[in-house]
Parts: C-alpha cells; sequence; structure tokens
C-alpha cells in the first residue's frame, strides 16, 4: 500500500476554490516539494493534510489508513507531524519543556520524556538552550525549535511549511543538512518553500500547484523547464520566448 | 545562583507547615481557629479554581456551583438516606467533576469571556433551581441536626474546633499534593501547552478538549470537598449562602491576588485575603459601614495595577532561566 | 527600584495582619453585664438593622436608669437591683445579613467579647446560624424578630423567640377574613400569593398554604419572585390573570414599592390586599403615597396601639430619635429586657442559670410594650412542636389609612374604622 | 380575542424592559470589542447614573431628566479616570486575569462606598413631576416612565450606531476594534481610541441610569442584576455590534416577559440564562458578531 495518497482533494472557502482535486502519492522516505506562487493553496493543502481543515471533497491515506478529516491530534499520532508558517512555540516555557509536550505522545513518564527531548534538542543543535525560556530565542532559533517540536513526536512523514523563509544563506544549508539528517532516519519529508535554490536541491519530486491546481509534477529539472510553470511563475510574456 | 534559590523555597515549604500543624495550640481562641480554617477551606477552593483559570486559561465564575454541590450531595444523602458526610463528600465531588465536564464540554470550546459569561449564566441557572427545587429544600435550605456528641463518622464535633481544623488542612493538603502531581505530570505539561497556543498543542497530539475536560473535572472535584466541609462545619446550607456569586468571585481574587497559574500563588493570597477581611469586619464591621469591602477592593486594584502577575511572582525571584539571546 | 518598593507594601501588609489579629479589644472591669447583639449594619438591610439597633439601646437606657412612670420589668431602678445595680452593656456585631457571617459574628461574640447572652439578628437565616452557634456554646439566645417557624421547631434548649411565629401572622390573617365573611356574609374564596424567593418568604408561604388547605379557600395563583427584582411585570400579569379575591404580598420594602406601582399599572385590584414586612418598613409611605391606602397588614406591633406602656415608650422613642417608633424598632426592643429581668431574678451572670430562668419567664400584659397577654414560653419539645416559643404572643391587623398605619383589629385595639373593599386605583 | 391582548402586552412588556436593557449593553459592547475587556463594573457605573439621577430628585425636587446632562458628563469623567489609572496599565500587561479582576475591583470598591455614603437603603422616585401615570390603550397597559425610557433608549442607540457608522472617529473605533495592528499602521491612536470608547460606553450609561429610579429601586447591590443580564445581551449580539446589541436586548426582554408569563415568575431570568447557552452552543461568535 502506498506511504502517502492524497486523491481529488477539495476545499472551498465560500466561493473561493482554494484546492481544486489536488491529487498525489509518496512512497515511504522521500522529500517531495511543493512549490507555487503566492495564494496557490499550498498552506491550504497542508492543513487539509494535518487535519486542521475539513476537506470538502476527495480522500487522504497514510499507510493505507484513512486519515480524512481526522482531528490534527489524530493526524499526529498516525505519525505526522508539522511545522506551521508563522512559528509559534510555547514561549513561556523552557526549550526542553517545548520539546517535551511533543515526547509525551510516545512516552508517558516525565523522566523519558525529558531524556528523548534532550536528544533531540541535541539534534537540532540547541542543547546548551534548554533552560531558555522560548521568548528569549533569535527567529532562526524559533523555527530550527519547532522544527524539533515536530520531530519529538517521532513522525514518519515532516511537513516543513517555508522553514527556509528569511534565513540567510549560511542558515539555509544548516537547515537544508538538518533536514536530509532526518531524511537519512527514514522519515518523509514535504516541503513548502519560496526558495527555489533550497527547494530546488533537497527535493526529489516537486509538484507545482497554482490558483488551486496541481499544475506539473516531476523532478526538479523537467519542473524547470515547464512551460506551464514558468507561466505560472513568471506570467503570460516570459513564457511565450 | 540557581541551586539555593530551590533551597530557599524548601525552607519557606517546611516553616509554612510546620506553622500550619502548631498553630492552634498557640492561638487557642476559636475565632482565631475560625479565620485559620477559612484559609484552608478558601485554600482549597483557590488551587482548585487556579487548576482551570490559571492553568488552561478557563477563567469560570462557576467554581460556587461545584461548592455548592458538594455541600448539597453530601447534606442529602446525610439527611435523606442516613449515609456518612465522607461517602458523600466523595459522592459530592464525583458528581460535581461530572457535572463540570458534562455542562463545560460545549462551552469549553469558547475563548476568554464568553467561557467567563458562560459559567455566569450557569451559576445564575443552578441557584434558581435549587432556590425552588422543594426536594433539596428549596430557598428554606437544608438544616444538619445537632448530635449530641461528636462523631468522626458523622463528620461533626462539638466540643471544639480542633478536629475541623486538621480534617481542613488534610483536605488542603491532599489537595496541593494532587494539583503538584497533576501539574509536574503530562497532563500539566499538555495544560499549559494548551493555554498558550491550542493549534500548536493539537499539531503535537494533544487532544486539547479532552485535557480541558480533565482540568475542569478536577477542579470541580476539589471544590466539592470544600462544600462538603462547609456543610458539616456550618450545619446549614442555603442556595445563596452556598451557591452565590460573591463566592466564586471572592475565590477568583483570591487567585489572582497571590498569582495564578502557579502552585503557590493562591494559597498566598488566601493567606492574606481571607485574615485581612475577618480582621476588619470584625475591627469596623461593628461600627463601620462595609467599610471592610472597601478597602479590600481598594488594595485589589493595587495590585492588579502594581503588580499583574500577583504577589508570588515577587516571592520568585530572578527569572529562573538566564537570557539566552541579546 | 520598583521591584523593592513592592516588596516593602507586601511585608507592611504582612506586617499590619500579624499585628492587628493579637490586639484584642479587653476594656476595663467596671460592674458590666454584657449582651451581645448580631444585626445587619451593612449590606442590603441596613437600614432595618439601624432601626433594631435604635430599639435595643432605648431598652438598655430604661433598664440602667429609672424611669418610674414605666411599668416594664426594672425600669424603676438603676441597673440590677440584684446584682448591686450592675449595669447592661451591649456589644453589637455586623452580620450583614447573611448567615454565614452571623454564625462568625456570634461565636466571637460569646469567645471573644464574653457576653453573657444574645439578642437580636432581623433576618431568619441569620438567626437561624447565630442560635444554633449560641446553642453550641451553652448560651441563651433571645430574638425579637424572625418569624420563621423552623427557627422554634429545632428543639434548642438556650434559643427563645419573643415574635409570633408566621404560622401565627397567617392565623391572624384568616381569622380576621373569617370574621369579615361573617359579618359582611360574603364569601372570598380565591386566595392568591405573591411570596419573596428566600428563607423568610418560603416558610411563610408553607404557612399560607396550611391555612388554606385548612379552611377551604382555593389557592389560584403561587408567584414566588426573586428578592430586589428590577421589575414585577410578569408577575403582577399572572397574578391579574388568576383574579383573586384576596392577595397576599409577602416581602421587604423595594419589591413591596414595585408590586404597587407595577400593580397600580395594570389596574390591578383585588378585593382584599394582604400585604408582610415591606409594607411595614418606613420606606413604604413616603415611595408610594395614596396608592398604599387600603393595604392590611398583619402587624406584630404598631406605636399608637392602646397600651399605656406602649404610648410611653413611644414617647420616650420620639423625644430621643425625634421619629415614631416603626416595627423593627419595637420587635428586639424587648430581648435585652426579658434578659435583664431573668437575670435578675436568677441574681446571677451564669449562663445555665440565665437560661433557667428564662423558662421560668412570666411577664404580664403591662410588663410588655407588644399586644398579647404578656410574655411566657412553651418548653422545649421534640420538633414538631415549638420549643421557647412565646405563648403570649399575638397579632393585629393594622389597615394604611390615609398614608397612616391605623389598627382595624381585634377590635379591642382599634385606632380607626376600617376600610372594605379595597379602593380602586382612581379613588386613591 | 382574550389571548390576542394578552400576546399583545408581553409583547409589549418586553420592549419596554429590552430596550433599556440594550442601551446599557451599548456601553459593554463597545469596551469588550474595542479592548477586549470584561468591564465588570458596567453594572456599578450604570448605579452612579442612577444615585445621580435619584439625588437630583431627592435634593433639588426636580425631574431627573434635567440632571442628564450631568450624569452623562460625571459618568464619561469617571470612565476615563477608570481607563487611564487602571485599564490602560494593565492592558500593557496582557495577563487576561488581571484585566478582568481590576474592574472588578472597582466594582465591588464602587458597592461599598455606596453603601458608605448612602447606606443600604432601596430608593427610588416616588412622586416624579413630569414623566409620570399610567396609559390604557386598546387593553394594553402602559405605563409612562418605562415608555419615555423604552423612547430615550431606543433614540440613544440609534445615534450610537450613526456615531459609529458615519463619523470618522466611529470608523476609527471599529477598525480598533476589528484589528488593533492594522489600526496603528493606519496612524490611528489606539490608546485614544481605547480611552474615548470607555469615556463614551460609560457615558451613555448616564443616560438609561438617570431615569432608572422613576420605575425600579436603585441601591448599592443594583448594579449587579442590570450587569450579568448587559453582559448576557452583549454575549448574544456579539461584540461590537451596535444594532446587533440592540436586537439581543430587545429578544433579552421578549424571553423575560414571555418566558416570567408562561413557565412562572421566578424563572423570567432563568429562561433569559438558559436561552443563552442553547444559543452559545450553536453560534459561540454570538448572533450578529463581526
Amino acid at each position: 500500500m502506498k506511504f502517502l495518497q492524497v486523491n481529488q482533494v477539495t476545499k472551498r472557502f465560500g466561493g473561493l476554490v482554494a484546492n481544486d482535486k489536488i491529487s498525489f502519492e509518496m512512497s515511504g522516505g522521500e522529500i517531495l516539494g511543493i512549490v507555487g506562487p503566492n495564494g496557490a493553496g499550498k498552506t491550504t493543502l497542508f492543513n487539509c493534510i494535518s487535519g486542521f481543515y475539513r476537506v470538502n471533497s476527495g480522500g487522504i491515506h497514510f499507510e493505507g489508513r484513512d486519515i480524512t478529516n481526522a482531528p490534527p491530534y489524530a493526524v499526529c499520532a498516525r505519525g505526522v507531524a508539522r511545522t506551521f508558517q508563522i512559528v509559534q512555540n510555547f514561549e513561556k516555557m523552557t526549550l526542553v519543556e517545548n520539546i517535551m509536550v511533543g515526547a509525551f505522545l510516545k512516552w508517558r513518564r516525565k523522566g523519558k520524556a525529558e531524556e528523548e527531548a534532550l536528544e533531540v534538542l541535541r539534534f537540532i543543535d540547541l542543547l546548551d538552550k534548554r533552560n531558555v525560556v522560548a521568548r528569549h530565542l533569535s527567529p532562526p532559533e524559533k523555527r530550527r525549535l519547532g522544527l524539533g517540536m515536530a520531530l519529538s513526536t517521532q513522525p514518519k512523514l515532516l511537513m516543513l511549511d517555508e522553514t527556509m523563509a528569511g534565513l540567510t544563506p549560511v542558515e539555509i544549508d544548516e537547515v537544508l543538512d538538518l533536514v536530509r539528517k532526518i531524511r537519512a532516519t527514514g522519515v518523509g519529508v514535504i516541503v513548502i518553500e519560496h526558495v527555489m535554490r533550497a527547494v530546488m536541491t533537497i527535493s526529489e519530486r516537486i509538484i507545482v500547484l497554482d490558483s488551486g491546481k496541481k499544475i506539473a509534477e516531476g523532478s526538479p529539472d523537467e519542473i524547470a523547464h515547464n512551460e506551464g510553470v514558468i507561466r505560472a511563475y513568471l506570467g503570460r510574456s516570459y513564457a511565450g520566448g | 545562583m540557581l541551586p539555593n534559590f530551590r533551597e530557599r523555597n524548601r525552607l519557606i515549604f517546611f516553616a509554612v507547615v510546620l506553622f500550619a500543624v502548631v498553630y492552634p495550640f498557640v492561638f487557642t481562641r476559636a475565632f482565631h481557629q475560625h479565620i485559620m480554617i477559612m484559609v484552608f477551606m478558601y485554600g482549597l477552593l483557590a488551587i482548585a479554581w487556579d487548576i482551570m483559570g490559571g492553568y488552561t486559561n478557563l477563567f469560570s465564575f462557576g467554581q460556587s456551583v461545584f461548592f455548592g454541590i458538594g455541600a448539597y450531595t453530601s447534606t442529602i444523602l446525610f439527611l435523606r438516606w442516613g449515609i456518612s458526610p465522607w461517602l458523600g463528600m466523595a459522592a459530592g465531588g464525583c458528581l460535581s467533576g461530572l457535572l463540570g465536564v458534562l455542562v463545560s464540554y460545549p462551552t469549553s470550546r469558547l475563548r476568554g469571556h464568553y467561557f467567563a459569561i458562560a459559567t455566569l449564566a450557569f451559576l445564575f441557572v443552578v441557584q434558581t433551581v435549587l432556590e425552588n427545587w422543594k426536594f433539596v429544600g428549596g430557598a428554606q435550605g437544608l438544616t444538619l441536626p445537632l448530635l449530641q456528641q461528636s462523631s468522626l463518622w458523622q463528620f461533626q464535633f462539638r466540643e471544639s474546633k480542633l478536629p475541623y481544623y486538621y480534617i481542613m488542612l488534610a483536605l488542603l493538603a491532599s489537595g496541593l499534593l494532587i494539583t503538584r502531581g497533576v501539574i509536574n505530570s503530562r497532563v500539566g505539561y499538555y495544560l499549559r501547552a494548551l493555554r498558550e497556543a491550542p493549534e500548536v498543542a493539537q499539531s503535537l497530539g494533544v487532544n486539547t478538549a479532552r485535557y480541558r475536560l480533565i482540568a475542569i473535572g478536577l477542579s470541580a472535584f476539589l471544590s466539592a470537598l470544600s462544600g462538603t466541609f462547609y456543610a458539616q462545619y456550618v450545619l446549614y446550607i442555603d442556595p445563596p449562602s452556598v451557591i452565590s456569586l460573591g463566592l466564586s468571585v471572592e475565590v477568583v481574587l483570591i487567585s489572582v491576588f497571590g498569582g495564578s497559574g502557579t502552585l503557590y500563588g493562591p494559597l498566598l493570597g488566601t493567606a492574606i485575603l481571607i485574615p485581612l477581611t475577618n480582621l476588619i469586619r470584625a475591627w469596623l464591621g461593628g461600627a463601620g459601614k462595609g467599610i471592610a469591602y472597601m478597602v479590600f477592593a481598594g488594595i485589589i486594584i493595587l495590585i492588579c495595577v502594581l503588580q499583574p502577575e500577583g504577589i508570588i511572582r515577587l516571592f520568585k525571584g530572578p527569572r529562573k532561566a538566564s537570557r539566552g539571546y541579546r | 527600584m520598583r521591584s523593592r518598593w513592592k516588596s516593602v507594601l507586601v511585608g507592611g501588609l504582612i506586617g499590619l495582619v500579624s499585628v492587628v489579629s493579637f490586639v484584642s479589644p479587653g476594656w476595663s472591669q467596671e460592674k458590666v453585664i454584657k449582651i451581645g447583639a448580631h444585626l445587619p449594619l451593612s449590606g442590603g438591610t441596613a437600614p432595618t438593622g439601624a432601626l433594631n439597633r435604635e430599639g435595643i439601646d432605648l431598652a438598655v437606657d430604661i433598664i440602667n436608669n429609672r424611669h418610674p412612670e414605666l411599668t416594664l420589668p426594672l425600669a424603676q431602678s438603676e441597673g440590677l437591683p440584684n446584682l448591686g445595680g450592675a449595669k447592661i452593656k451591649i456589644v453589637y456585631a455586623d452580620d450583614r445579613g447573611d448567615p454565614n457571617v452571623a454564625m462568625a459574628e456570634v461565636e466571637r461574640l460569646i469567645q471573644e467579647e464574653k457576653v453573657v447572652a444574645i439578642v437580636g439578628g432581623w433576618e431568619s437565616s441569620c438567626i437561624k446560624t447565630g442560635s444554633q452557634v449560641a446553642e453550641k456554646f451553652k448560651t441563651p439566645h433571645v430574638s425579637g424578630a424572625g418569624s420563621s417557624v423552623d427557627l422554634t421547631k429545632r428543639g434548642l434548649s438556650y434559643y427563645f423567640r419573643l415574635l409570633a411565629h408566621s404560622g401565627k401572622v397567617n392565623k391572624a390573617y384568616f381569622d380576621f377574613l373569617g370574621d369579615m365573611e361573617k359579618k359582611l356574609g360574603k364569601k372570598y374564596g380565591n386566595v392568591a400569593i405573591a411570596y419573596e424567593n428566600t428563607e423568610y418568604g418560603s416558610v411563610f408561604n408553607e404557612q399560607y398554604e396550611r391555612e388554606v388547605k385548612e379552611r377551604g379557600y382555593k389557592s389560584v395563583a403561587s408567584v414566588p419572585f426573586y428578592k430586589a427584582a428590577t421589575s414585577v411585570t410578569s408577575e403582577v400579569q399572572k397574578l391579574k390573570a388568576a383574579n383573586p379575591d384576596a392577595f397576599f404580598q409577602i416581602g421587604y420594602d423595594p419589591d413591596a414599592i414595585l408590586f404597587t406601582k407595577t400593580m397600580r399599572t395594570f389596574n390591578f385590584t383585588p378585593t382584599v390586599w394582604f400585604g408582610m414586612a415591606g409594607y411595614t418598613s418606613p420606606k413604604y409611605i413616603p415611595s408610594v403615597g395614596n396608592d398604599g391606602n387600603g393595604i392590611l397588614i398583619s402587624g406584630w406591633f404598631h406605636p399608637r396601639f392602646k397600651k399605656p406602656v406602649t404610648m410611653k415608650v413611644g414617647e420616650l422613642y420620639a423625644k430621643r430619635y425625634g421619629k415614631e417608633m416603626s416595627i423593627p424598632v419595637a420587635l428586639n426592643f424587648m430581648t435585652p429586657i426579658v434578659i435583664a429581668e431573668a437575670i435578675n431574678r436568677a441574681g446571677s451572670t451564669d449562663k445555665e442559670a440565665i437560661r433557667n430562668a428564662l423558662e421560668k419567664t412570666r411577664l404580664t400584659e403591662d410588663q410588655s410594650i407588644m399586644p398579647g397577654p404578656g410574655i411566657w414560653f412553651s418548653p422545649v419539645q421534640n420538633p414538631p412542636a415549638h420549643s421557647h416559643d412565646n405563648e403570649g404572643a399575638t397579632m393585629l391587623v393594622i389597615q394604611i389609612i390615609d398614608k397612616k398605619f391605623e389598627v382595624v383589629w381585634p377590635e379591642k385595639y382599634k385606632t380607626a374604622e376600617l376600610i372594605w373593599p379595597h379602593p380602586k386605583w382612581s379613588e386613591k | 380575542m382574550e389571548t390576542a391582548i394578552l400576546i399583545l402586552q408581553l409583547i409589549v412588556d418586553g420592549l419596554l424592559v429590552g430596550l433599556p436593557y440594550a442601551l446599557i449593553a451599548i456601553g459593554l459592547t463597545l469596551i469588550w470589542g474595542v479592548m477586549d475587556i470584561i468591564n465588570f463594573a458596567h453594572g456599578e457605573f450604570l448605579v452612579v447614573g442612577m444615585y445621580v439621577g435619584y439625588w437630583t430628585y431627592a435634593l433639588l425636587g426636580v425631574s431627573p431628566v434635567l440632571s442628564l446632562p450631568v450624569a452623562i458628563l460625571l459618568l464619561g469623567a469617571l470612565g476615563w479616570v477608570t481607563y487611564r489609572y487602571a485599564i490602560a496599565r494593565v492592558l500593557k500587561s496582557e495577563n487576561l486575569l488581571s484585566q478582568i479582576v481590576v474592574t472588578f475591583g472597582v466594582s465591588v470598591f464602587l458597592q461599598n462606598l455606596f453603601l458608605f455614603l448612602f447606606s443600604g437603603d432601596y430608593r427610588s422616585i416616588s412622586q416624579e413631576p413630569w414623566i409620570k401615570g399610567d396609559l390604557m390603550i386598546q387593553g394594553i397597559f402602559l405605563s409612562i416612565p418605562e415608555l419615555v425610557i423604552s423612547m430615550i433608549s431606543l433614540l440613544i442607540i440609534l445615534l450610537m450606531h450613526l456615531f459609529i457608522r458615519r463619523t470618522n472617529t466611529g470608523k476609527a473605533i471599529v477598525a480598533t476594534a476589528l484589528d488593533r495592528e492594522t489600526a496603528q499602521l493606519m496612524g490611528i491612536d489606539t490608546d485614544r481610541m481605547n480611552s474615548l470608547t470607555f469615556t463614551i460606553g460609560i457615558g451613555c450609561l448616564g443616560v438609561a441610569g438617570v431615569l432608572l429610579p422613576i420605575t425600579t429601586h436603585v441601591s448599592p447591590y443594583s448594579g449587579f442584576l442590570f450587569g450579568v443580564l448587559a453582559f448576557t445581551i452583549v454575549a448574544l449580539g456579539g461584540f461590537g455590534s451596535i444594532i446587533g446589541t440592540m436586537f439581543a436586548g430587545i429578544m433579552v426582554g421578549l424571553v423575560q416577559s414571555f418566558g416570567g408569563f408562561l413557565v412562572a415568575p421566578a424563572y423570567k431570568y432563568l429562561c433569559v440564562f438558559i436561552l443563552y447557552l442553547l444559543i452559545l452552543g450553536i453560534r459561540p461568535r454570538g448572533l450578529f458578531g463581526w
């Protein structure tokens, strides 16, 4: 059975159709990039998969089990974790406490959860700040913490929503290494990104969305030269040449 | 700097426990013992309220409803079927917890002031129903018969207040331990997480609705224990004295004054405010026209404006964590 | 700098709390017998509490000083002769009209102030908890107010009540109604009641329902209302639809005024309108003016009712406070006198001796300003019989005539002619 | 024919009760909508107005209507002072609980201040020189004072609606309520909007306050029930919407009137709160909220 199956997923907000019959599949341990201009429905698709939005029609199956419209905590329990476009941590709690909240999903006892949390902090290179209150972190550190929190639930599929936005090239490379490290542990990754350089280098396969529809799917090279994609990104005139 | 800070806290904790145990032998006058018993009773109520208000941001005025359910359940079980108030207390706690959960389920999804107003409406509904329900004594209230001699099983003591004192102290201590256990466990972390960012907590596998209900159930249970104690202590309960906005609001003030969302904040608030109001009432009450409560309110406003986080933050010392980011 | 200032504030607060709690008010020990009094000196019924206080102060003045013209006990002498002229001193406590505050305050009076007896209490619920605490500490508690029957149905041996309980109040109404029906040969079968939904009101309603059943009347409407309501429109609508012959309204002055205004608006005029409690408060007539004319009140007291000692005490009160004596002043007036007489007769301030003396109290008609043949108490009996209830207490039926209270029944004490039936709103 | 008159009478009773409720709730809806603050002292501020009205009558022997301007100015000033010295500082702390408790402290303080100044007495204006008497139109009974108060309430509500919808300051207040940050970006001094909203919100309590002692009584504790009803109306009507609050106020009045007659007078307020809990379950955002 397929690792992740999304077929004919449609999401409407009143008249606006944010996702229009989008379908794609993922085999295990793959990095899938999702790109598209602003308002193409990328984050909406994310929220549909992770249960924050109820889907108007279509189905989502993860490891053969139907998770369409399941509540976010159930989707997470199945092994699908996500980060948020606007980073949100638990401001008043320390770093280790932030991670522990996710860790508690797998380990009921406080001691074991704390151990796992410290492990994750080492993985995302924030161990030295474990007792710092999240509010005092720098934006890039906050984003890494967000990533760590998602990881702490031991997911099989990790969905990253614009994790690289606003980072310096050096910081972007750090995140890319991190994603590769995650991928190496067998975890599947979906990346939503605007930073083309990053998504092109990291993704094995890319889906392009434009105004709610899937207009292209393929390897980074195919996508780079795809007629429709260029038109969607750079507007009518460019595509002509 | 960190280690001796924890030392200082442990020292204070033992000093307080010692003071509480020794107190009735030092202050033998019943009035002073009465004040301390009220401190314990309101203390348990404030801790219970804080589980909902402080740790889960479910600001509620319904605390006196749970208190009232505790009082009425044990009293009716005792009057109608002769069941010992101890069993009545347990039954009252469970019933109150159950009712709290059932009623809060639809409204717990609401945020901030909606939930507060819903609990206000709920308080008014329960009070009106009790006032007109003959089976529970309606507006006349219920009088517990005065037993000829004290008995632990019937939870009534004639001569001195000491048994009441230590029973309430034990109830408060158990409430504190239960709360501490919960706060430091998985449930505690989940509650603090869903207080700050419910969506993020959900995305990390926290069933926010269920954990809110756990907080409400626990808070209702502990409040009901205080209710049964009050019924056995006063031997007469009627809707206005047991289920009233005044009581709910007093509990909120105490908890916030002391510092909500902390374990010992509500206790500190009770330890300061309850003696203060009783003393002012005893001292000026006879002559004054409610001056006591004007002073009380004035202090609350002052504290809110000067120290919004509550008194307890004064004693927390420097922020526990160093500032990692410049 | 700011945080240091804050800890000073809190330190000062805790210091204040500890210092204050150890200073206990102890007065010098000249020959004084301390009696405690718990009344609502703040809260909703504060004005009535203040009137009670005036009555008690006047009674104490009569005990402590010589008043030869009065036939009240201990009026001739200064203080208590059998105890070397010891003077009575009242220690007041504010129970805010709240039962559990009453409990704490009575306990403080007994334990802290070391009073030998307790008087007072206005609301039945406060007297209930106050007397329960007095019983626990074996201290006599005499209340002049509190008409709820439950108070004397608990088999308490230290609690005594002077007031006719609401059972007798209802009996007086229906006796009066029975007399009128015989005299006019008409039957006023349909009756309705609007009662305040509190302990006081619902106990009264229970008595009312028993009288209605016993005497074969038909209760066409029974309307509990929310005390101190903002509006009683739906209550009056309900009553008007039931169209009763006799209408009973029980509640304190805010609701009495509101009912009067709303009944006028909806032109609701029962043949007989009985009012309780609120209608006797000094606030009622000034607020409603002529609209109150014709209302019948079963009263425990009337300042101008034809009894010499009552008239004289009325004058004393008027001289001292510049206004006519009202019911809240009179009800608790007798309580310090009854206790002082008992202490004097017992010749000691031992609480047990006082209790025994109170059980044997036998005051004649002229030794009390209240209507009825005098003051003596029923023995302690187990419920539902009444323990320590003032058997001598009887009721008057008073009517508001031309904005003044006049006694209209029983005939013996009449001060004016009865208006019958209740006048139309237009005629008032 | 009989029941038709009765239903009409109950509708009229509901309106005569509902409109003043709505006027009282207007201030609350603005304050709540703009600053997300529960003003617990709303009932007590109303009582300030009631005492102004009563004492004008009792001391000067004139109709409380004359004291309308005084009451509005006094309450407006009181609202401004409360905002500047209590609310503004607590708002900065973002501590939800302190924000609720501070207004609650003001309410307890005011209640006991009244008790200290005017004792616990229930006072009402019995012989109102101008607005008095009753009406009877085709079997419907009306009290003139209640009619006058309802009409004035309606007038003030519509004025407030126009102010909010038509004037610039009004729009600025709405903007602050909708999205504080964006409003600030648009150059709106949101702090001034806050104090303005508080001043206007409390000020219009003066209108209702001054006239109420004619039909009901004022005591230090009268504020409680009016306050709780106002909370419910605002939560039902949805925060910040003037027209929504008006309809919610009228609905509460009708439920109180019909519930009181058909179910039982003791349950008239109960019906209001049960209705509120039901609607809350279906539409937490209130019926007309934006």
